[in-house]
């Protein structure tokens, strides 16, 4: 079954005003383009769940798209603040459901395995559990190390979004999803998800997927959408394709500062753009793609191996 | 009885020349069950014939997951086990088991599963553990594996029996491995799926909706030549008949050949 | 840091009479030849920790090295029984503690991740609880998903065995264990348990392995020895450099269902034996390694990319 | 006091000539309490130029874990972020996030982690959320990121603050984002580690043995030509000064020379 779409009918498809959407990517991989295609859309209404919400969810924000942001990590990576995020939740204008890098992590998990919680080691004495109802202890049923007093750890619950997106470097049409470098939380936020759409660099022949199954993080079963979008992760990076836009992070600092420039800034390169072949093309013309341009670093082969003879050994 | 499915409409008679043996009958019966399937999981041996068949018949695109890890396999060679090296080579995806089990089977993607089992009673549960007290057993099965976990969360699941005896469909079990859903729900579980829904023997075909508590394994077909007396005296329970009690169609001459042309040439499982 | 050294160290060294010892690869990679250096050394009273005891397992109960056996599949394989595990297990002289696979990888997951208990959705109602009073309920602190009761689910406590022993394709000096092909539950198991060897068919330069870090499964700073093992998972296999003996694990059934003929197959395979070197080369003599020769099946190679100016982009 | 590291033995007197900055003598200082450590969890910035000065010096074979999941790194040039591309080409291991937070830091295997802070308070409680109440603060913060587990589970918890100030050594913290061993065992919690053990700051080095209950950080060192009633006055609480305060040794020139010309070169940290 060939799942490729465009992304303009992904989003229209997977993304209901209101929906609860994963974007997924630790710093590699970010789907900014998905995040784009949103806001040419005019979404409202939307749950944004990410681990490290980022550039692009402060994009969203500001674009009115978004109405509560659950994530660990709001920051502009290190390179500052993210100016939207920051003057909604200071105003009381944004919702935001808060726990840690491990808590999302577990939450997806927990989706992923269709428990009703995950346990974990974080939390205890901690004010988050206090701003967070959803951190909440459980008791051990066993003696604790020493025998004694059985242990109590917090758990968290799952997360099921409606739609994760992930940007990957390659997959085939039907949806096997191949990743190299960090794969971060990609496929715990995918199978915790209703509905997932990989966005990627390139879609390549089955024959290439194949050659190397362990390379898949996702596999095609719990994919639905694959559009092929290159660059599609800028600011961020894709390992072996391009790299990471630094300086346009540290330039958010300041076009996120200014409410004016922010909203200029997503009419020329967001709602001013039909779609990301044409942000590419824009960026192309100060020298972004160059800039960023990377050399070859090649894996090496490994072998599978192959049966020589027709009957069992 | 709604689900107990014809055979492919394109099928013709029978090859009456070199007629189906029974395991042809069952990789055959078994295949038809999984129309409008689309996530399988599966062992090796009759399952891999069935899953084989009903893909190139009425259900294209069914994925066999194994819980090896393995995902989309494009064998060279039929596998002699869920762990095959030819299932590796040329797949789509090949997960580590706790992403297999946690995300795929535990998170709900298995539409249907197949499982083995040395009793069954009348309510699907399984016993693969024992024969006789755990404790100090008369015969040590290999045990439950994944089987318990299947049961558990696979949407519904598929038993084929080679052999119908009193042995196998027992009153009691002597120990449960893998429980039903009504057992499950009485420990305060909440399973995902229906259970077993249909068991395939040689004999003929028992049935559960496994949409109701308490619901029992129902003889809802019997393979040519069979009578539903006979299945009972196999069973050992007082096995309830369907009212329309059907004789399951033979393989069709297309079913045929892709067995024994194209799925298994070589007669690993077709024994 | 060199952590290469030979098996007969590596086993005196982290084998200690009545220790837990997790021997894992599921089907695939199966450290056959640690488990006969086990043998070799005589060691006795060890609780074997190992989702589906088979072959290796069973020759070491008849060698009378273990006291206990836990697990979930005490099988061999589809290839019938093991004759001297079900022997003792009819005749009540070897405990054993059986859970299901997801059970066994759920105590890994709660050892590896240091938690109290790690919860899954099997055993209600299953009689295996019963018999393993290990298998414990918790009551989700979250309301029902229906917004009712709180669910219930199973959980099991952690494995944190002393040593795990794996067997891997490659791994280079300081121990980053590479794995293809199925990598079934080895970095839990090594991630649980206090040390780790990892047996390999090939130390390789460092360069072979930061050529592909993906391909780690196992990084070095969970592993204590590295051992070169050559055909060191036979009856296994190992995906790529030979075949599986599917011939032997069906003669299997046969000589272990005699105990004199299991004992005899011990006093020249393995205590007739030096080391698996000895085993090898008394296996080429009948063609066995010819006969599960393979031929190539490459993986293609994948770009990592290399940062091209000296500056940050 | 014991565990206050001299500068390495090889260390020559300083180069008077280009005296270190406030910088590297962070960097030095933090480095040399990397003595005997063998995996350390890091961010970027500081702590990467102590660990990596470590690395030649007191800590052959130190390893830095990334909480983007990288073992190992061999990087070509000096990373931008934990996950700058650079830390991935070369590198030994990347791990999936659940591994690597699950595995290798919940599993209780890092030595010492390093952590940074808003505000911190006398018994080594964070505060990286908000400044002002959660609710409505008065400045919105990143929040904790990964902090509050590399608290629990890393053996101990080195933190590098630039600017000793009392808006950051707080008596009071507007909210406990990462709290020390003390907060989370009176919340029912048994942290594996020793809670934060170091603060090194512009002016001197704070430390906890961390092996007691209501153990405070204690001004155990200052920095050349700093008196302990400066710090105090820059501490938001009643600051313990120890009986032996120590005056750090400034950057040896090994120290200088490493950072200067091996490790960092184009200043992108010295700053």
């Amino acid at each position: 079954m060939d799942k490729t779409t465009t992304m303009s009918e992904a989003i229209a498809r997977y993304v209901a005003d209101g929906a609860t959407v994963a974007l997924e990517g630790f710093t590699h991989l970010i789907p900014t383009a998905a995040g784009h295609e949103i806001i040419r859309q005019r979404r409202r209404g939307l749950t944004v769940v990410r681990m490290t919400p980022d550039i692009v969810t402060d994009q969203m924000i500001a674009a009115d798209c978004v109405a509560k942001v659950v994530g660990a990590f709001v920051g502009n990576s290190s390179a500052g603040s993210l100016g939207e995020l920051r003057r909604r939740v200071e105003a009381g204008t944004l919702e935001l459901e808060e726990c840690s890098h491990y808590g999302m992590i577990c939450r997806y998990l927990a989706g992923a395995q269709r428990l009703p919680f995950y346990p974990l080691r974080s939390y205890a004495g901690s004010d988050l559990p206090r701003v967070n109802p959803g951190l909440r202890k459980v008791v051990s049923p066993y003696p604790g190390p020493d025998g004694g007093e059985p242990e109590q750890v917090y758990v968290v619950p799952p997360v099921h979004p409606d739609v994760t997106i992930i940007h990957a470097q390659r997959a085939d049409r039907r949806g096997n999803v191949q990743i190299w470098g960090l794969t971060g939380i990609q496929a715990e936020a995918v199978y915790a998800a209703r509905h997932a759409v990989a966005v990627v660099e390139e879609v390549v022949d089955d024959a290439v997927v194949r050659a190397d199954p362990n390379r898949t993080a996702v596999p095609a079963h719990a994919i639905d959408a694959v559009v092929a979008c290159p660059h599609g992760a800028h600011p961020s990076f894709a390992q072996g394709y391009y790299d990471r836009d630094n300086a346009f992070y540290r330039r958010w600092a300041g076009i996120s500062k200014d409410p004016e420039r922010l909203k200029a800034w997503l009419e020329e390169y967001v709602l001013g753009t039909r779609d990301h072949a044409e942000y590419v093309a824009k960026l192309a013309a100060d020298g972004t793609w160059d800039r960023l341009a990377v050399g070859s670093a090649p894996s090496g082969s490994i072998d599978y191996g192959r049966r020589l003879r027709k009957e069992h050994p | 009885m709604d689900r107990l499915r014809p055979p492919p409409a394109e099928g013709a008679p029978v090859n009456t020349a070199n007629p189906a043996t029974s395991s042809e009958l069952l990789a055959a019966v078994a295949s038809r069950e999984l129309a409008g399937m689309r996530m399988v999981f599966a062992g090796i041996g009759l399952p891999t014939l069935a899953v084989s068949l009903a893909d190139l018949t009425v259900a294209p695109g069914l994925e066999i997951v194994y819980e090896s890890g393995v995902c989309g396999a494009h064998p060279s060679h039929l596998p002699e086990t869920i762990a095959d090296a030819v299932l590796i080579t040329g797949a789509e995806a090949v997960l580590p088991m706790a992403s297999l089990f946690g995300y795929v089977l535990q998170g709900g993607r298995i539409d249907v599963a197949f499982l083995g089992a040395a009793q069954i009673d009348r309510y699907g549960n399984l016993n693969s553990s024992v024969i006789g007290p755990w404790e100090r057993p008369a015969v040590r099965l290999p045990g439950s594996g994944g089987a318990v976990e299947v049961m558990a969360n696979a949407g519904e699941v598929f038993v084929v029996m080679r052999r119908h005896d009193p042995r196998s469909f027992v009153a009691e079990l002597d120990f449960c491995t893998s429980p039903g859903p009504d057992r499950a729900r009485a420990d305060g579980g909440r399973p995902r799926g229906r259970g077993v829904t249909r068991v395939i023997t040689d004999l003929g075909i028992l049935s559960r909706a496994g949409d109701g508590a308490g619901e029992e394994l129902t003889l809802t077909a019997v393979h040519p030549g069979v009578t539903a007396e006979r299945v009972r005296a196999a069973t050992g329970w007082d096995l309830k008949v369907a009212d329309a009690l059907a004789t399951t169609a033979p393989p069709t001459d297309q079913e045929l050949r892709l067995l024994r042309e194209d799925i298994d040439p070589d007669r690993v499982y077709l024994r």
